[in-house]
């Protein structure tokens, strides 16, 4: 079971990965948190601290909005400057806690058990209160997925340990570095979903990560590492679901609905944490990388550090090298940012630093109808011609062609030679699809 | 909040806001050209081999009135950015001038690089819009409008230079002429049945060629570029291995032709015969492979290449033109679209999503 | 509206072919020579005026469910008319025009002046609707049939032209050449109305 | 019912109108017609066969062949030779032709009476570009060889339309092939007494 | 005899295409050429009546005009036939067979008015054919004239989403396309 | 006897015709929308297809059903097709000169777009929705307009323009208030006003003031001056942005003198620097009722029979004054 698997379409973009040798460094806590109350997908959480508040790190200070939905907890010590609108990674400005740090107040110790040896339900309960959501980039409260209905078993638990984003390792490193914790976070999910099988899906670009889990698994046997062929977008939760078991997830349909639960490794080791230790999900790994920054590499992080803040604490950016871009996030995926007091939050896994080479942006041409874009796409769709129908506001005729399976992966827009904006458009379609399907919902059957 | 680096303060509009992705391929649309471009060189070289400066003159005519057509149009009718350099209107010419006789009046072939692109591809929006390929337009219409003038072959090796009125000795027949008018010939084909000798030995004998003058491009006549198979597969390669064809139309057309021609032509001489004669090799791989005016996916493009080279078959044996990949590639454009409607790749969990239905 | 105006609408304006853009076979399948476009365009204008004429003056009588019927009769009776006539006076015109003049019958224009107009109108303002439209449609072959003629042919009214009777363009005489004329002569009437509106 | 026979009855007056301008065009027109057709022929024939003023319609004895050849006669009743009318097929179609064939067999004269070759290709054939040097040709020499002069004949054929000019030569040789074959019978044949009634137009096939 | 008859109906479908070559049938061609679903409908509704029309057509004119003399009234009771006839099969149809209807059915009504149907009519008597013959070019013709209006159809629904120059927007485009698209039929010239 | 037969012939075909169609058209006679039927009476029958509908009786159909236009139809009567637009109470939208429309767009926006104003440059597909989803789009006031012209697109009147400051500019008189555009802006920039009203407030930011002061020149900072200087009541502050209520509104202006942001404009003069009252002191016969409705205290006086005058500094120019003034004896005039 050892031959690196695969889906249909995607592309291989260059690899970009110059961190993947650098350890994981733990950065000193920053004087300043801005902690948003929407970091995940679902409800916002609510603030429940006013200014002047003391807070302690570890400390709720946004319990969750709702079902899907997850509390924020004070990632420093110190007490609450400002509840108010800040500038938010997507760009507007929303509500957000800002905590300042009192180097007086020591960090809270936290004391460790045998999370496997717990009930499911405190299992559940521990996760659910340290508000763990998906740090693979989708932010969507754990707890949430953790609890499918009856009606869908879960046989199999995948942990996406693939990044196949250029650039970023991340993930890379923990596996090397905490393999033990990424393989008791899998244990712990299996026992809270009652799944039988665990796989750890990995690129075959990490050779040392599969050998270092490997080892460890030997022992294991109802958990295999899956090395996986070099492509992008290995790591999308469908295409990683089919290269490792052959299964398909039918559009509109999500994971459990084929009896798999798919996590990324960063969580389940963040999950170890939250059951074993009782500890909220304070920091994570971010990988900085790019021209402009002195120090690349990969550190772990307070969340809620704005990203200026990071950079200075790495040891700044090259003097000489002038800044043209940020990213936040991959190069395939992630959002360009224009300022930078903006915080890292729960789903940042790095932080790109780039330079106008690094950049360079080609010049938008008319689509050729090369047929590029529809060999790329992981989902089988036709990108060129939903951008044609998007650009005519042809909405129930996109929405019939699939709009809405697109995964914005990018592929379609990095291959594409004329340089047409596509993503921008299905996000633009998607949305519109999403309006005009409820609108008229008597069309959807 | 404060900052810590001044570097960190650059001006917040200084920075590039894009949408993801934000690395890209490298491959542009001029990219693409260019490279189609030189791999036209090899069938250029044969070309100006065959029939000296006339052929680059021809070359150059049609070039010049495509890139000049292009120039204008977008200049001073749709008043867009200019984009000749882009390349694609040179491909249009180089690809017009290779399927014309070298004997071609200049101003015909200046002509033809006009239509090409006004009529072609600029009334349609430009680069990529268009639904027929524009070369192709312009080749069909001139050989409607000037037939005279598009079926006089000057010999190779002939020298013409600008102004020298063309005699008959300057002329022969194209291989595709030769068996056509052969075959009509209810006489002629009685006799060489009798005798024993087959249609394509007629031909051979009649030109006194074999198939390898045919496969180098050398000794008969033909339009400029499509003679020399072994320069058009040396370009074709390039684009294959560059990744800007695919292999699915440039095969079903030629293996269409060559199964179609051994099936209803009875010997495997005869197939070769039109695997390697007129346009079809130049066809299949730069014309039918024009990314535009052909279908998006493989399975498209094998229909496609069936389709083409099917109707080139067809035209061939039983049409009124000797030569029938310029109207069957026209043809099988115009049921592009359609072939596109039905050629939808599968999308991932479609199937399942009707099981799951059912 | 005045009689002027009624009168010079379809000259341009209204286009019945190139605004309307309706009967269009004739318009494009006889105006490859100058002489034909003419021939055409007197044998429709014909037509126009006698069947606006006389649905004008029944229009109070004819019952409304067999109009089209009604219609149908009497403008083939005036087709049937001219093409005899023609037939019987200019053999030559006949027989390049070919069926064309039978299919006058059922050119959309006629039956929609007879509908959208000579229905509603007296029978002055129809036969004022009548010539215009007819005129409109002869200019418009008339616009067709001189490039074409010239370009195809190199000749105008059978008058061979310098410079284009050299080396013409045939295809242009043929059908392809009708339908790209014809598009490209929309096109060019649009984009003067969208300059002159502007 | 009664709507039935309202509008019955009112269609049946506009028809019958229609029925009375229609007939009194046909009768005002209809003699000028057929003189032109008759004059049309005529012309044809004439042109062809110059000698002669009357003519006679043969037909085969099995009437599915329809006309055969049309005799031609002298002011004087004298046979002055024989009309054919062949339709070889060339580059798009049937070329229709006359041909006029003096009771020696010699080609009187030809015309092309419909064709659908390339205008201004194969449309040559009709012109003077063609048919000056073949008439030529028939004044000239005593037995020409009717084919192409690249197939080895004497015709002139047309730059870039060997297709039409070859088949008009097999044209011209099928219509002699025509003329060998009646040979025997044209001493037997009379000079009609009345005009011939006009073919109707599809005739001509 | 049977391959005369094939040839008839190839040369009707593709040599002498109503639309591309003959010039006939031009304002349903570009009016209904829109979306690939209504061409469709046409296209079947145009066999049809073609085929009923070149039937009936041929009998009135070979049993009736010729033995009373009357062919100079052809046009008038042809155009009459064809519009009555059509009319009431529509009727027929709709009442019976209101899907058909829904997909054939109401394209019948464009047809009477369109001159294909009457010109194709007026050829076969011109061209002498008998009713097998007749029928025969009348099948050509219909199937011809189907393929143009998918073809164009097809092509008319990828140009709705491409970014056509304004004032070539519409009926300029669909007539040089349709321009191109009969000299890419020339190619079949001399086939058969 | 040749003219006998085809009178017979023809009159024959004709009779039988008719009959066969009346009787057929009885027989099989299908139920349909009556309006559907009048719709057809109404159209030519030509069946032309030139509508791109499959015959009139088709597109009776789509225009009953679906709401096509009947300008679609090439040869139909002017008449006709009013009948049709009355018969389906159509022609609102249709015909913009037939019913007097009263209002328009209003765009609620005023930004500037130098580069201080911009987060970054904007590339990418020309939508404001788009531009939205891109960073929240490329001004630094979340409120902006983005000026990408989602609403020129969806004007189907060709009323709406960018125009110099990407900023859309609605012409009047095109705009027939179908509110396309307001479903298209992504920011709900555009309301729909009354076109008489000349006075907006060009704003549409619910930031604090001291946001909207970084971001904006022009932005509205809910100061409340306008409120307090409305005579008529007409303009409210809430969510830190002023609205007018145009139903009280009478556009004398006196706000967009006091607006310290300039946020509020007047249309159709945009040089507008306010108006002062002036008495006519020779008609004045000091009835003291100017004194009395001002309510700014701008009015010299209170003593019956005794001159009014006007205290320059303390009008607003609301035109309170004048409007009550029995003897019609105060002006407004602009001041320079
Ligand atoms: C195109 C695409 C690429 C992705 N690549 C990765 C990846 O490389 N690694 C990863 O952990 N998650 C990746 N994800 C996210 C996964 O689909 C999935 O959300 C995640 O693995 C679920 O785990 P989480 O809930 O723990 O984040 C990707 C998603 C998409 C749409
Ligand atoms: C509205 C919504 C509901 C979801 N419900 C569930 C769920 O019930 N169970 C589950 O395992 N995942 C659930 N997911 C999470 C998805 O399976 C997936 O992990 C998430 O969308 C991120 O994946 P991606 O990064 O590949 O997009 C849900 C996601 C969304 C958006
Ligand atoms: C558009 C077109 C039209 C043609 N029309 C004719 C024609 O009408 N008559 C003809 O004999 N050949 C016609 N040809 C055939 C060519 O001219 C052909 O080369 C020629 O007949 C061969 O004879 P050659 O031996 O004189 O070259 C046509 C060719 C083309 C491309
Ligand atoms: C592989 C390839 C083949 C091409 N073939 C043609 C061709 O046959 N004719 C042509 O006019 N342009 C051709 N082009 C150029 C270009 O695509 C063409 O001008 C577009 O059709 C114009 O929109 C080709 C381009 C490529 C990349
Ligand atoms: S972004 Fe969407 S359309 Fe493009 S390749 Fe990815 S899934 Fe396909
Ligand atoms: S990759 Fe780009 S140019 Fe090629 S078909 Fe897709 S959208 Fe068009
Ligand atoms: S979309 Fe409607 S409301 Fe908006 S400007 Fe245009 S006409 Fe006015
Ligand atoms: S008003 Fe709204 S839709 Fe119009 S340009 Fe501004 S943001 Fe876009
Ligand atoms: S004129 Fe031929 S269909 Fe209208």
């Amino acid at each position: 079971m050892l031959e690196p698997k695969s889906f249909a379409g995607g592309l291989h973009p260059p690899e970009m990965k110059l961190t993947s040798d650098k350890a994981i460094k733990n950065l000193p806590l920053p004087d300043r948190v801005v902690l948003h109350v929407s970091q995940h997908i679902g409800a916002p959480a609510k603030p429940s601290h006013k200014i002047t508040d003391k807070v302690s790190c570890g400390e709720v200070v946004a319990e969750a909005g709702g079902y899907v939905s997850a509390p924020i907890h004070a990632t420093i010590s110190g007490s609450v400057i400002a509840v108010g609108n800040f500038m938010h990674p997507f760009g507007v400005p929303s509500p957000a806690i800002v905590i300042e740090r009192d180097p007086a107040v020591a960090e809270p110790p936290f004391t460790s058990e045998n999370g496997l040896e717990l009930s499911v339900a405190e299992i559940k309960k521990r996760i659910q209160d340290s508000g763990m959501v998906g740090l693979g980039g989708a932010t969507f409260p754990t707890h949430v997925k953790l609890s499918p209905p009856d009606t869908k078993p879960i046989d199999t638990v995948i942990l996406n340990g693939v990044e196949c984003e250029p650039a970023l390792t991340s993930d890379h490193r923990l596996m090397l570095e905490e393999t033990d914790k990424v393989i008791n976070g899998l244990q712990l999910i299996m026992k809270a979903l009652n799944a039988k099988n665990g796989i750890i899906g990995v690129e075959n670009n990490k050779p040392d990560a599969i050998k270092a889990l490997d080892d460890k698994l030997k022992a294991l046997p109802n958990i295999t590492v899956q090395p996986l062929k070099v492509k992008y977008p290995q790591g999308g939760e469908k295409q990683l679901i089919y290269a490792c078991l052959g299964r398909e997830i039918p559009s509109g349909s999500l994971p459990m609905d084929v009896g798999v639960v798919v996590q990324n490794v960063a969580s389940a080791a963040a999950i170890a944490d939250a059951v074993n230790m009782k500890r909220p999900l304070l920091e994570r790994i971010v990988t900085l990388a790019g021209n402009c920054v002195a120090n690349p590499g990969n550190y772990r992080v307070r969340i809620g550090t704005t990203v200026c803040d990071f950079i200075e604490m790495t040891g700044g950016l090259k003097k000489d090298v002038p800044l043209k871009k940020v990213i936040m996030g991959g190069p395939m995926m992630g959002f360009a940012l224009f300022d930078l007091h903006i915080p890292i939050i729960k789903g940042t896994s790095g932080v790109l630093c780039w330079d106008s080479e690094e950049a360079a942006q080609p010049h938008e041409t008319s689509c050729l109808r090369c047929g590029s874009c529809i060999r790329a796409c992981p989902m089988g769709l036709m990108p060129q011609k939903m951008k044609q129908l998007i650009d005519h506001r042809k909405w129930d005729k996109v929405d019939e062609i699939g709009m809405l399976d697109c995964i914005e992966c990018g592929c379609c827009a990095y291959a594409c030679p004329s340089a047409l904006p596509l993503v921008q458009s299905f996000k633009l379609g998607k949305k519109n699809v999403m309006a005009e399907r409820k609108k008229a919902p008597a069309n959807k059957g | 909040m404060n900052t810590t680096t001044a570097a960190l303060n650059t001006p917040a509009h200084g920075l590039l806001v894009t949408s993801s992705p934000h690395i890209y391929s490298g491959l542009t649309a001029a990219r693409v050209m260019w490279d189609v471009n030189i791999a036209l060189v090899p069938a250029l070289a044969m070309a100006i081999y065959n029939f000296g400066a006339r052929a680059a003159l021809v070359v150059l005519a049609s070039v010049l009135g495509a890139v000049l057509a292009e120039f204008l149009i977008q200049k001073f009718l749709m008043h867009k950015p200019v984009c000749v350099s882009d390349g694609s209107a040179v491909v249009t010419g180089i690809l017009l001038a290779f399927c014309v006789p070298a004997a071609l009046p200049i101003w015909v072939a200046f002509v033809g690089g006009f239509i090409a692109i006004a009529l072609g591809k600029q009334v349609y929006g430009g680069l990529g819009q268009n639904i027929f390929n524009p070369a192709h337009v312009a080749r069909a219409l001139l050989l409607g409008s000037w037939p005279v003038y598009m079926t006089t072959w000057l010999k190779p090796g002939a020298a013409m230079s600008t102004g020298a009125a063309i005699t008959d000795a300057m002329t022969c027949a194209t291989p595709l002429g030769i068996i056509k008018t052969a075959g009509r010939d209810a006489e002629l084909v009685k006799q060489l049945s009798e005798s024993g000798t087959s249609l394509v030995s007629y031909v051979f004998s009649q030109l006194q060629i074999g198939f390898s003058d045919l496969f180098w491009g050398i000794n008969f006549s033909g339009s400029l570029g499509e003679m020399s198979k072994a320069a058009l597969l040396l370009g074709g390669l390039y684009l294959l291995i560059r990744g800007h064809i695919t292999w699915h139309g440039p095969v079903a057309m030629c293996a269409t032709v060559f199964v179609g021609a051994l099936i209803f032509g009875g010997t495997l001489e005869y197939a070769a015969f039109h695997l390697l004669t007129g346009g079809l090799i130049i066809g299949a791989f730069f014309m039918i492979t024009d990314m535009v005016t052909s279908p998006m996916t493989g399975c498209g493009q094998l229909i496609f290449g069936f389709g083409c080279g099917a109707l080139t078959l067809l035209i061939r044996m039983k049409g009124g033109y000797p030569e029938g990949v310029c109207y069957s590639i026209l043809i099988m454009n115009s049921l592009v679209p359609l072939i596109d409607k039905f050629t939808m790749p599968r999308k991932f969990g479609q199937v399942k999503a009707k099981e799951a239905q059912a | 509206m005045n009689p002027i105006q009624q009168l010079t609408k379809g000259f341009w304006k209204d286009n019945p072919i190139f605004v309307i853009g309706l009967g269009l076979c004739p318009a494009l399948a006889v105006s490859s020579s100058l002489s034909n476009a003419v021939g055409m365009g007197i044998a429709a204008t014909f037509v126009l005026i006698g069947s606006n004429m006389m649905i004008s003056l029944l229009r109070h009588l004819v019952p409304s469910k067999i109009r089209i019927p009604v219609y149908i009769v009497i403008i083939a009776t005036f087709v049937t008319i001219i093409d005899k006539m023609i037939a019987a006076y200019s053999p030559a015109l006949s027989a390049s025009l070919g069926i064309f003049i039978p299919l006058i019958v059922v050119n959309c224009i006629i039956l929609g002046r007879a509908e959208a107009f000579a229905n509603k109108n007296g029978v002055f303002d129809s036969l004022l609707d009548a010539i215009g439209m007819g005129i409109g449609f002869t200019i418009a072959l008339c616009c067709i049939a001189f490039f074409r003629e010239l370009l195809g042919e190199g000749k105008l009214f059978g008058h061979a032209m310098p410079f284009f009777s050299k080396d013409p363009a045939l295809i242009m005489i043929m059908a392809p050449g009708g339908f790209i004329v014809f598009g490209l002569l929309i096109a060019l009437k649009r984009l003067m109305a969208s300059k002159g509106g502007n | 019912m009664n709507d039935m026979l309202r509008m019955g009855s009112f269609l049946f007056i506009i028809a019958a109108v229609a029925g009375v301008l229609l007939g009194f065009t046909e009768m005002k027109t209809s003699p000028r017609i057929l003189e032109n057709r008759l004059k049309q022929l005529e012309q044809a024939r004439a042109e062809v066969l110059p000698e002669a003023k009357k003519f006679n319609d043969i037909k085969s004895e099995n009437p599915n062949e329809g006309l055969l050849y049309t005799a031609g006669f002298a002011e004087n009743g004298d046979l002055a030779g024989i009309v054919v009318n062949v339709a070889p097929k060339g580059y798009a179609g049937p070329i229709e032709m006359v041909l006029g064939l003096k009771t020696d067999g010699s080609i009187a004269g030809v015309k092309i009476l419909s064709q659908k070759e390339t205008p201004g290709l194969g449309t040559k054939l009709a012109d003077n570009v063609f048919l000056a040097p073949f008439k030529k040709l028939l004044q000239d020499k005593q037995k020409p060889v009717f084919k192409v002069k690249q197939d080895g004949g004497d015709v002139d054929g047309i730059t870039a339309a060997t297709i039409s000019s070859r088949a008009f030569c097999v044209g011209v040789t099928e219509a002699l092939g025509t003329f060998e074959k009646v040979r025997e019978q044209l001493p037997t044949l009379t000079a009609p007494t009345a005009l011939p009634a006009v073919p109707q137009s599809g005739d001509a096939k | 005899m049977g391959a005369e008859l094939i040839a008839i109906f190839i040369v009707a479908i593709f040599i002498e295409n109503v639309v591309l070559s003959q010039i006939l049938g031009l304002c349903p061609f570009i009016g209904v050429s829109s979306k690939i679903d209504s061409a469709t409908g046409m296209g079947f509704a145009v066999i049809f009546v073609l085929l009923l029309a070149s039937v009936v057509t041929w009998s009135i004119q070979n049993f009736v005009l010729v033995p009373l003399q009357l062919e100079y009234l052809q046009t008038i009771s042809f155009i009459l036939i064809i519009a009555s006839l059509v009319q009431f099969v529509e009727m027929v149809v709709r009442k019976t067979a209101p899907a058909l209807y829904q997909s054939l059915g109401v394209f019948l009504p464009l047809i009477t008015t369109n001159c294909a149907v009457l010109g194709i009519s007026l050829i076969n008597i011109k061209r002498g054919y008998n009713l097998v013959e007749a029928v025969a070019n009348a099948a050509g013709a219909g199937i011809g004239f189907f393929f143009a209006l998918l073809i164009m159809a097809g092509i008319r629904e990828r140009l709705d989403i491409c970014e056509i120059p304004e004032s070539m927007k519409g009926a300029p485009i669909a007539f040089i396309t349709a321009g191109l698209l009969a000299t890419a039929f020339m190619g079949f010239s001399g086939l058969v | 006897m040749q003219i006998l037969t085809a009178v017979l012939v023809l009159g024959i075909l004709g009779f039988v015709f008719g009959a066969v169609l009346s009787f057929a058209s009885k027989k099989f006679e299908v139920k349909v929308d009556p309006k559907i039927e009048q719709t057809i009476e109404l159209l030519p029958g030509a069946n032309c297809g030139g509508c791109g509908y499959p015959g009139c009786a088709g597109f009776a159909e789509a225009v009953v059903n679906k709401g096509v236009a009947t300008t679609l139809c090439p040869v139909m009567a002017a008449e006709n097709r009013k009948k049709i637009e009355e018969l389906l109470g159509l022609n609102k939208i249709d015909k913009p000169d037939m019913k007097p429309v009263v209002k328009a767009a209003l765009v609620k926006c005023n930004g500037l777009d130098t580069d201080e104003y911009k987060k970054f440059e904007y590339m990418g597909v020309p939508n404001c929705q788009a531009a939205v989803l891109l960073q929240n789009g490329p001004w630094l006031c979340p409120h902006r307009c983005m000026g990408l012209g989602s609403c020129v697109a969806a004007c189907p009147f060709d009323a709406i323009k960018i125009g110099p400051h990407h900023l859309p500019e609605v012409d009047e008189d095109k705009c027939v208030a179908c509110g396309k555009c307001v479903l298209a802006c992504p920011k709900q920039l555009i309301e729909m006003v009354d076109k008489e009203k000349t006075v907006h407030v060009k704003c549409n930011s619910t930031d604090r003031g001291a946001e909207t002061r970084k971001v904006c020149k022009v932005g509205c900072i809910g100061c409340g001056l306008c409120v307090k200087v409305c005579a008529y009541d007409a303009i409210k502050v809430a969510d830190n942005l002023a609205r007018i209520e145009y139903e009280k509104c009478v556009g004398c202006g006196a706000c967009v003198v006091k607006c310290p942001q300039k946020t509020i404009i007047m249309e159709t003069r945009p040089d507008f620097k306010g108006r002062v009252a002036v008495i006519d002191e020779e008609a004045c016969i000091g009835c003291t009722i100017c004194f009395k409705v001002c309510k700014f205290s701008a009015v010299n006086g209170g003593t019956p029979k005794e001159k009014h005058s006007i205290i320059p500094g303390k009008c607003v120019g609301c035109g309170l004054c004048a409007e009550k003034c029995p003897k019609k004896c105060i002006k407004m005039i602009d001041k320079a």
